[in-house]
């Protein structure tokens, strides 16, 4: 996967490689529940994009399985598809621990300030997404002291 | 300074005044075609700033020094030089201020101490935020009402007939563009303009998109405030200008305050200077006004009558090009003649961020956004759109290559 | 750039470093100092500037081609960069303004937007009109209380201790300049912190003249908001910054509107952007935003420690060798330890503006008037003085030309 | 007498020539009468510079003689004591066409935009006498429609 190298070379050649355009046009666990865990939705209200994400937690507080659905760029959708393969069976604090460099190795671009919004949107719904489930279930495993 | 330079005959010499535009982009040329948000600097704007700096830099009004007088001259001169170039009577009624923003916050506050409760301020649902929220602001703070003239499908403008039915004895200003930053069209200011008088309203102009499209002359138009921004007219960043009529401006009271606005200063009570100071608070942005005084220089060596014709032609080659592709939304007049420079568009299937993505992977740069016009786009009902904007030195080849790169995302996203 | 360069030693190679200061003015070389109206600004500034616009300009922030993205990040850069130097957390708490006029517009409002009738600003007797004019007036407008730390004649400084029985319940702000423009003195921030928070009101401090003569950290001083300008301190005109802390900024309401400090516009509502740009609305000061970057770079590479002592040893010069000639008046404190980088002073028998004028004609550049600050003239009794201000190009041999100058106009006006 | 030359080069070398410094130290009509047929009084609030005009007029309208007094700079004081004798004898419109070049004429000075302030402020000051004068002698030489 490339590294953040080059501050100035955003988004080189190859931005729309096979994978991105691959996750964009059939993304991965697209689709929406009528029960879950816990679902949540963003909008960025600067392009328009707007992500919902679904998740289903175990009771160790372990995503067992997510559905995405929603409407963006290409860059957004494809990063919801990729991130939403990823999250399967970590738990909150591994998600909590996800970056914008993990996003950007999953699709394998480096992406500008702009596009990393859109890239950024479905990490945000995610995070907010547990946050919002640890809030309702506190009995369980305590948000850790790291 | 009066050599005449056609801007159509001679695109490609005019590319070579601008130094930013030798700069490969991954080997492509660039293709610099995000001209609605601001323009690129011709080397004459540069070096007056540069050399400015380098030989007679001191603040300005104050001092005595040989630097400071020179400094002063050329500051005050900026100011006659613009007033010149838009047909404003003297100085008196030229503000520098830094920017089209700067100056509708400035109007908005300067108009609306003077509006009772209930009064009126009309603009129009494809104002861009800079001519929107100031006066939404103000309006709920004030207990204003504020009126919309709204978009209009059929003719991609404004509905211009329901102006005349809106105005009324309560309206006390309208506030409206003079060309659209997404649809591109040209708002028929003289007819407005007698509307509006007709009602006892003052009528306030944002320039900021025709300012270097079309010649302007604010008599003529009968406009009584009029706001532009240097970085769109080839001028420097933070620099703007707010005309304004001298009886106007002369019974307004100044809403921003500090050094240099004032005559005598007690600590409890402050008189304000001449005009056009007493609208400039503090150091104004000197160099700024000096490089926007160099702007007008340049744009007075083509006319602003060939640079509009010349931005025609682009138009029509690029309406042309984009919609013989197909699968191609353009926002906006459909006839080039009924547009200025500007040319908002969507793609089927691609979304305007990736689209501009991918033109910039060969060296072409658009804007593709919400254009700072989100009522617009919310009723042209998108979210987003693609927009390529014009200025003198675009060539029909740097139409060709964003036609090339959009056919380009069509076949990648098909 | 960390390279340090001891300002002291360096004087004739920091000379060098301004293109400006190899002018000559009618065959002598320029002595400028007129540093606390403008500095001039080295290389490094003008080069930045001038290169941005000729390799990476275009306007920021929503822009997804290559152009747009490094001028976002160099822009966002230059925030950082500022935080940095001033001690703030992050740049969350930097808002680009035009300068230091503009930052006291701009939080007057958003401040007094938040009291009530009856609550207390409080200022000084020795402020620019900068941060008097604009309390005054909105002051005025609300039925606020404007109250003033009064000049100590016995000093040369304020009465510090007034402050303390002034200060009460109804006290929300205290806007104090850090360096007088005028008397040179140094203001006991973190005292004056501490007395302004036991009382839970807010300290705002004016630190034009400070900024680029001695070491600031906000957090250390206690200060709540900081004001300065770009052009005082090597950097261009129309730059400035307003400070303020995070959880402030996070509770007040914006000013001023437009484009880009949005995040969500209706016809009729609107929601903000993040912090710090929810604040700065339009096309920001870009490339005026990265020249302040570059001038923060110039400041790091001395450090502010030797500037400060510099400024210190130029001004104990250049008190006693006007003192010597006799029939001087300097205003300020009377040791140079209690002092920085301003000198304010009047020869008898000769006008200010007429001294400036004799200065004038052997190239020595000085500022003669009320350097805005009138309430201040009328505290000491006069109409005008003369100010020698310094900075950090300034040599001993500028000072014996001053000296020398005003010794000639002596003779002159005898 | 110097013709306004080269903008650039403001108050050349000699700006405190002999002339200049002789109407300063020793301004002509300097004092203050009792009665006259106008006085007026004013003041630049920028260099605290203040100038008061008594005019003597004849029933044609013609300044017969005049006072000044007030203080200032160098500048402004010898502007004054030229431009005190240079209206004896003059009528009111040809005061009214009396312009800046006059001042600088009469200094024998090319002054930049701030010290022409100081000069300007006698000839400000004498006009709007003239004009007060007309204001409340209107029933005399109306003025003129040229
Ligand atoms: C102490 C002080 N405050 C405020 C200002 C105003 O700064 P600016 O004119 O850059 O807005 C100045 C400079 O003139 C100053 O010296
Ligand atoms: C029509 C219109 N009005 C106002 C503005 C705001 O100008 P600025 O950002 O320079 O203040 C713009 C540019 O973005 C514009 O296109």
């Amino acid at each position: 996967m490339n590294a953040v190298t080059d501050q100035r070379d955003f988004a080189g050649e190859g931005m729309y490689r096979e994978h991105i355009l691959d996750h964009y046009k059939h993304p991965r666990n697209f689709g929406e529940w009528k029960t879950c865990s816990v679902s949540h939705k963003e909008l960025n209200p600067v392009c328009g994009d707007q992500l919902s994400f679904q998740l289903n937690m175990d009771e160790k507080g372990v995503v067992k399985d997510v559905r995405f659905s929603g409407q963006g760029c290409a860059i957004s959708i494809a990063s919801a598809s990729l991130l939403s393969d990823e999250i399967k069976g970590k738990t909150i604090d591994q998600i909590n621990a996800l970056s914008r460099d993990t996003v950007q190795e999953l699709l394998g671009v480096t992406l500008g300030p702009s596009r990393l919004k859109c890239a950024m949107l479905s990490l945000d719904t995610v995070k907010n997404a547990c946050q919002i489930y640890q809030k309702y279930h506190a009995g369980g495993k305590k948000h850790g002291g790291h | 300074m009066k050599t005449r330079a056609s801007a159509s005959s001679n695109g490609s010499r005019t590319r070579n005044l601008f130094p930013i535009l030798s700069r490969k982009m991954r080997g492509h040329p660039l293709v610099y075609l995000d001209n609605g948000a601001t323009t690129q600097k011709p080397s004459s704007v540069l070096s007056a700033m540069d050399s400015f700096y380098k030989k007679s830099y001191a603040n300005v009004h104050r001092g005595i020094h040989t630097l400071s007088e020179e400094a002063t001259v050329a500051y005050e001169h900026a100011h006659e030089n613009v007033a010149d170039f838009i047909g404003a009577s003297s100085l008196r009624e030229i503000v520098f201020t830094r920017g089209t923003t700067d100056s509708f916050n400035m109007l908005s506050r300067m108009l609306t101490q003077t509006f009772s409760r209930g009064d009126e301020i009309i603009v129009s649902q494809a104002e861009h935020h800079s001519n929107l929220v100031p006066w939404q602001q103000l309006a709920q703070q004030k207990g204003l009402k504020l009126s919309f003239i709204p978009y209009d499908s059929r003719t991609g403008e404004l509905h211009w007939e329901k102006l005349e039915k809106m105005i009324s004895k309560k309206t006390k200003v309208v506030s409206l563009t003079h060309v659209s930053n997404v649809l591109g069209f040209i708002s028929p200011l003289k007819k407005i303009s007698k509307l509006v008088h007709d009602h006892n309203a003052l009528l306030s102009v944002d320039a900021a998109q025709s300012v270097a499209r079309l010649p302007i002359n604010v008599k003529k138009m009968g406009v009584d405030f009029l706001s532009f921004s240097g970085h769109k007219m080839y001028g420097p960043t933070a620099s703007g200008v707010l005309y304004g009529r001298e009886d106007l401006f002369s019974s307004l009271e100044p809403a921003y305050y500090g050094g240099d606005m004032v005559r005598e200063v007690t600590l409890n009570k402050s008189t304000w200077n001449d005009l056009p100071w007493k609208f400039e608070p503090g150091t104004p942005p000197i160099v700024e006004g000096i490089g926007l005084g160099a702007a007008v220089d340049f744009l007075r060596a083509y006319p602003l009558e060939d640079i509009f014709s010349h931005e025609k032609k682009i138009m029509a080659h690029a309406m042309n090009g984009l919609s013989s592709l197909g699968n191609i939304t353009i926002y906006g007049p459909s006839s080039p003649e009924q547009r200025a420079g500007v040319l908002a568009f969507n793609v089927k299937h691609v979304h305007a961020h990736d689209l501009s993505s991918l033109l910039n992977e060969d060296g072409v740069a658009i804007r593709a956004g919400h254009h700072c016009a989100m009522p617009l786009m919310t009723a042209l009902n998108i979210p987003a759109s693609a927009r390529a904007s014009f200025a003198v030195y675009t060539e029909k080849s740097d139409i060709d290559a964003l036609v090339e790169g959009v056919r380009k995302a069509q076949t990648i996203f098909k």
